[in-house]
């Protein structure tokens, strides 16, 4: 299988996407001529053209609802936000008409939309260019939110959200976008929305992550492994909303145990979000409360270690894990 | 008709003008019967009503063809019957049942009407804007002719999506036609406290390079004829156009609406522009109407309307359960 | 103590501020011609004048970020919105603007400003207009979210809410605001922020809960009592950020139960913020998992019978309570 | 000077000008070497440079009073060096330091200055312009005469938050001057591409019933000439006003950028119009100054950022536990 970056990957899912349906299009800020803030639209506008390589104003929720709109009436578009930090000013489309139209129309008018872009304390942005927004939209019945963490996850997670006929908040994370794995060049390779997938199989503690977190996390399971025998299974999330609890339940009824790592603020996340659903489902099972690792709960600041020191790291992880089994 | 006489051809002929009377009475009717139905408790929520602004609507939908398409504010009944919705689907649909034009799910400020490409019904002020300029991206990048009509009111000109909205529609040429309907209200707020400038195609047009054009929003005719031409622009490939149509709203802002910012005065001289009674006189004056005519043409509207109400009256409730269908394509898992 | 309705005492409160401190201020749509749009700022016009009460167009993002200007510069505003629907399209304005000025800038502005107006599913006003904002405000460190169940509460807590140095997001709920209640009418009379409210005392489950729930929760608390015998504490959360956890677990240290009942969606909500941060601190005190009613996971539709089907009633708190306590 | 001469007197007297030129060079010099420190990854997250554009911060803001306000976009360093922020601050922020302007907490997009009345470096686009109406709309409500200059580029144009606060300033009259400072480029997206019109004072100006001029960005008496007319109606309680300053960025939009847009050629003809060259000129025209002296200013501004550059690189680290630390007045409580 072909090596891909994380930036190829949704490159090569999306270009795939265009090729087979000519009503998918791609639109946002610099995604054409400038081939992309982040270079994940590279080469897309020579190969598909301007007519569906659409470079746009700084106007989201302008062209978020552009979007929804050509949606409304057939097309399948993906609008991408350079950053999701950005789609706060589309948030009344987002949350309303996205998340709304197939409710209010009494299932009329469906949606088909990707919004998407990269979200993430990136380093040193400061508060206003590091939001995490997933808990925020994984909030709203009528979206569903998608993070994928690895380049593989990425294509596949990608092309079924393309082809979903629902709106998605697909979200990657800023510090991915180099990272290389094998990634499918077989153009039905597809990633189900909706379910988790085990990174790392551990029999001790479960970890429960998502996003960036799943590399902070599988590299803290196997320090615990080698340094304290101490064997953590690692589940990726992959899909924030819906919840896949049937992986978690069946991984948490083997381990007893689990720690929720993720790049989210504490309250009201999708930490909070996940144990509370988890304490309702099996609450028997657990031997210790829900380990949790998180952003500290400040606005990001610009200085490099503060910054830092607000992130889950490796040590904190491995912090968490060993306190929840009581070492 | 000689040549020499065709700057007063009428835009429309006796079949369409006659058609477009029945229609203005039928939103007439139709929401003279849902005031009553508020009043008594029957029709919930925020209700906006179109008395006085039906020229608008019908005078434009009219120039339409069925392919185009039409979206609007909360204020949408008028809009959504002159697209050809049937009263009996607005009417379940006030009363929140489940042969509503929404199955209930949408309510008064929330009409949807695929058949008859009727995009809603959008109760966030402003927000439909950029939806329009999608509808209308969707049919260029398709390579079809269709154009898509936009209504919404003066205080909506406030909103930042409007700005957005209209630049990117302007700078690529979208077939899209913004229709401001000025009734020089924003709720209690008028216009002189609400706008910066009070000639809106200054704001809505020049601002955006694009025509911009004031009609009597109560002349059925002068409405027709300046959509005729926007629309025609629009199908030419020449991009939008922002039509400021001057009118006034008979009814308070929505039903729970005093109206004290109003005099019994002010009103009362509204009426006599009412559109339905100008648009009469120039049908009888053009001998294309007699007056028995339109008392038949009245009756057969409350009648009309008086079976839609007792359609929607004897129509079932949706099941309760229906509350998690329709939320999105997939299957909704509910997240609790 | 004279009786006043919510209405009148969030007036009682603003006023008093005005008149207190010059630099306090009401801007908003109808709010002054209009006498608002929910009759709060009755007769303010009258008594303040253009200068204080000040009529805005419908340009949320605008006016909120006006204030937040303002602000910076000394002044106090209070910024209403007709309803905290409406507050998505100031959305930026609010978690970056007013969330994060005083920490970008090293300390040197701070944003002394209140932003209010009613929240909730207040009958048939769908999807886009009933929405319940406060887990999502309440995510962001840097913003405080109060909400107010009682007319006494909701003078006192706004009145500190104006004289707060931070910017406050305070919720009221439409369905309240004709509610009556005894409202001291001393000027100096101040509810704290961050604090909560036992609102009714008892021994065998802990209810929480805040703003509309709270009224409901103290009817289902009596039916329980009367009808089964069962003695709930009820208490009152009245600010979401920051949290009153010690009130917390002060109780459920007496009562090993509790019951969270709220309007907001169950997924990221307050709820789950709430639950997660109980079990991480009491988790041996819990003889049950922390019981949970709230509105359903879906859009809010138009029809009567089927919105009030998600809400919480006192038929689901009453079985919940019975549930988590095993009866 | 005889009166017969009034109209060729300069906006400016000889000490101000050579003050202005002083402060263009002192940007100049801070943004080079902050390159070389980016480039060196002493300076992280986004940076972007002002180089070219300096003669539009100068010349504006060196019209105003003290207790006058600033606020500006991310591109934020020229501004806050005009208004009289210390180098040393502004050095010690880029890197990150307890002594920066922001201590360290906001970094190059936010710049902040409380005694300067500099009210920041604000990175959403377009999203400091209603503060700068809520800034002015203090000053008008406290009785003073204040006012408050606001800068951003072409691509903020096309944000809805310009739209509303537009409306607002010009309906309220506030005393707020609203300068875009056109550089012609939205990252890599030409105006052409990004707005509907390409004069944006009709779409700034003439859209909201403000006065809306044009001036060249790179002509700093010019730009202080039509200043001074907008903060003289502002200050008279007359309104804002909209300011179009056409210039030129010499460098990419961030330091990321590689700028594949540009020629090389146009980028040098640019550099032909260099606002510090063409002030220089002028100066040593009107015999203000010698060539002798300018290169003494320019080895005294490599001094001072030698020094700024030496102070920050010495200034210490904030402790990371200042993490939690002026969040809010009130004592911060996690909610961990
Ligand atoms: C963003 C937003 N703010 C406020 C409201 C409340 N609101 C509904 S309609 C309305 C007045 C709109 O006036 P206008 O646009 O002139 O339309 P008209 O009602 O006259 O048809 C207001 C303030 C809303 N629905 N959405
Ligand atoms: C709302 C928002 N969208 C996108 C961005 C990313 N972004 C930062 S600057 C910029 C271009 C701005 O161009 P312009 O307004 O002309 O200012 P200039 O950079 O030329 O000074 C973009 C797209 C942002 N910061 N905020
Ligand atoms: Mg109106
Ligand atoms: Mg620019």
């Amino acid at each position: 299988m072909p090596v891909l970056q994380y930036r190829e990957a949704l490159n090569l899912a999306m270009s795939e996407e265009m090729e087979r349906d000519d009503r998918v299009f791609l639109m946002g800020e610099e995604v054409a001529e400038y081939n992309g803030a982040y270079k994940v639209s590279q080469g897309m506008l020579d190969r598909f053209g301007p007519r569906r390589i659409v470079d746009t104003p700084i106007s989201e929720a302008g062209f978020a609802g552009i979007g929804i709109g050509a949606a409304m009436v057939g097309l399948r578009p993906i609008i991408e936000f350079m950053t999701y930090s950005f789609s706060f000013v589309a948030f009344d489309q987002i949350v309303n008409n996205a998340a709304n139209m197939r409710y209010m129309s009494g299932g009329q008018f469906s949606v088909p939309i990707v919004f998407r872009g990269n979200a993430g304390m990136a380093g040193s942005l400061g508060a206003t260019h590091s939001h995490r927004p997933e808990a925020i939209y994984a909030h709203f019945p009528g979206l569903t939110v998608v993070m994928p963490a690895t380049p593989a996850d990425a294509k596949g997670l990608l092309k079924s959200s393309i082809r979903s006929d629902d709106p998605i908040v697909f979200i990657e994370h800023e510090n991915l976008l180099g990272d290389k794995g094998e990634v499918s060049d077989d153009p039905e390779f597809l990633i189900p929305i909706g379910k988790a997938d085990v990174k790392r199989e551990g029999s001790d503690l479960t970890i429960i992550t998502y996003s960036r977190s799943v590399i902070t996390s599988l590299k803290a399971a196997e320090q615990l492994a080698e340094e304290d025998g101490i064997d953590c299974e690692v589940i990726d999330l992959r899909t924030i909303r819906p919840l896949d609890i049937e992986t978690l339940i069946a991984s948490i009824t083997k381990t007893h145990r689990a720690v929720i790592v993720e790049e989210n603020w504490p309250y009201c996340g999708v930490g909070a979000g996940v144990a509370d659903r988890l304490y309702r489902t099996i609450f028997d099972e657990l031997d210790a409360p829900i380990g949790r690792v998180f952003t500290k709960d400040a606005p990001v600041p610009y200085n490099k270690a503060m910054e830092q020191s607000m992130l889950p790291s490796g040590a904190s992880i491995r912090h968490e894990v060993r306190s929840i089994l009581g070492i | 008709m000689a040549h020499a006489e065709t700057d007063v051809t009428p835009i429309t002929t006796r079949t369409q003008a006659l058609e477009w009377l029945r229609q203005m009475l039928l939103i007439r009717r139709f929401e003279e019967r849902s005031a009553m139905l508020y009043q008594n408790g029957k029709i919930g929520g925020f209700c906006h009503l179109y008395s006085g602004q039906e020229a608008v609507a019908v005078g434009s939908i009219g120039m339409l063809r069925e392919d185009d398409y039409v979206i609007t504010a909360y204020r949408d009944h008028g809009h959504a019957l002159a697209r050809g919705m049937d009263p009996k689907a607005g009417m379940a649909e006030m009363l929140g049942k489940a042969a509503g034009c929404s199955k209930g799910k949408g309510g008064s400020m929330h009409f949807f009407d695929a058949e008859n490409n009727f995009l809603g019904g959008h109760a966030i002020v402003g927000s439909h804007i950029p939806l329009a300029a999608g509808v209308a991206f969707a049919a260029k990048y398709r390579g079809g002719d269709q154009v898509c009509l936009c209504y919404f009111g003066d205080g909506a000109m406030d909103q930042g999506a409007l700005h957005e909205a209209f630049n990117m529609a302007s700078l690529w040429k979208l077939p899209v036609i913004y229709y401001v309907e000025n009734n020089f209200m924003s709720m209690g707020t008028h216009l002189h406290r609400h706008s910066c400038l009070m000639d809106l195609t200054i704001r809505g047009g020049t601002a955006y390079g694009m025509p911009g054009t004031a009609v009597d929003g109560n002349d059925i005719e002068e409405v027709a004829r300046v959509t005729k031409e926007a629309i025609d622009r629009a199908r030419a490939g020449e991009g939008p156009s922002f039509i400021e149509a001057r009118t006034y709203r008979f009814r308070g802002h929505s039903m729970s609406d005093p109206m004290k910012y109003r005099t019994r005065e002010e009103a009362e001289k509204a009426r006599e522009r009412d559109p339905i009674i100008l648009f009469e006189s120039l049908l009888k004056e053009r001998g294309w109407i007699e007056e028995s005519a339109i008392e038949e043409l009245h009756d057969a509207i409350k009648q009309q309307i008086d079976d839609a109400i007792e359609f929607a009256a004897e129509a079932p409730e949706p099941p309760v359960e229906d509350l998690y269908n329709d939320i999105t394509v997939a299957p909704h898992i509910p997240q609790e």
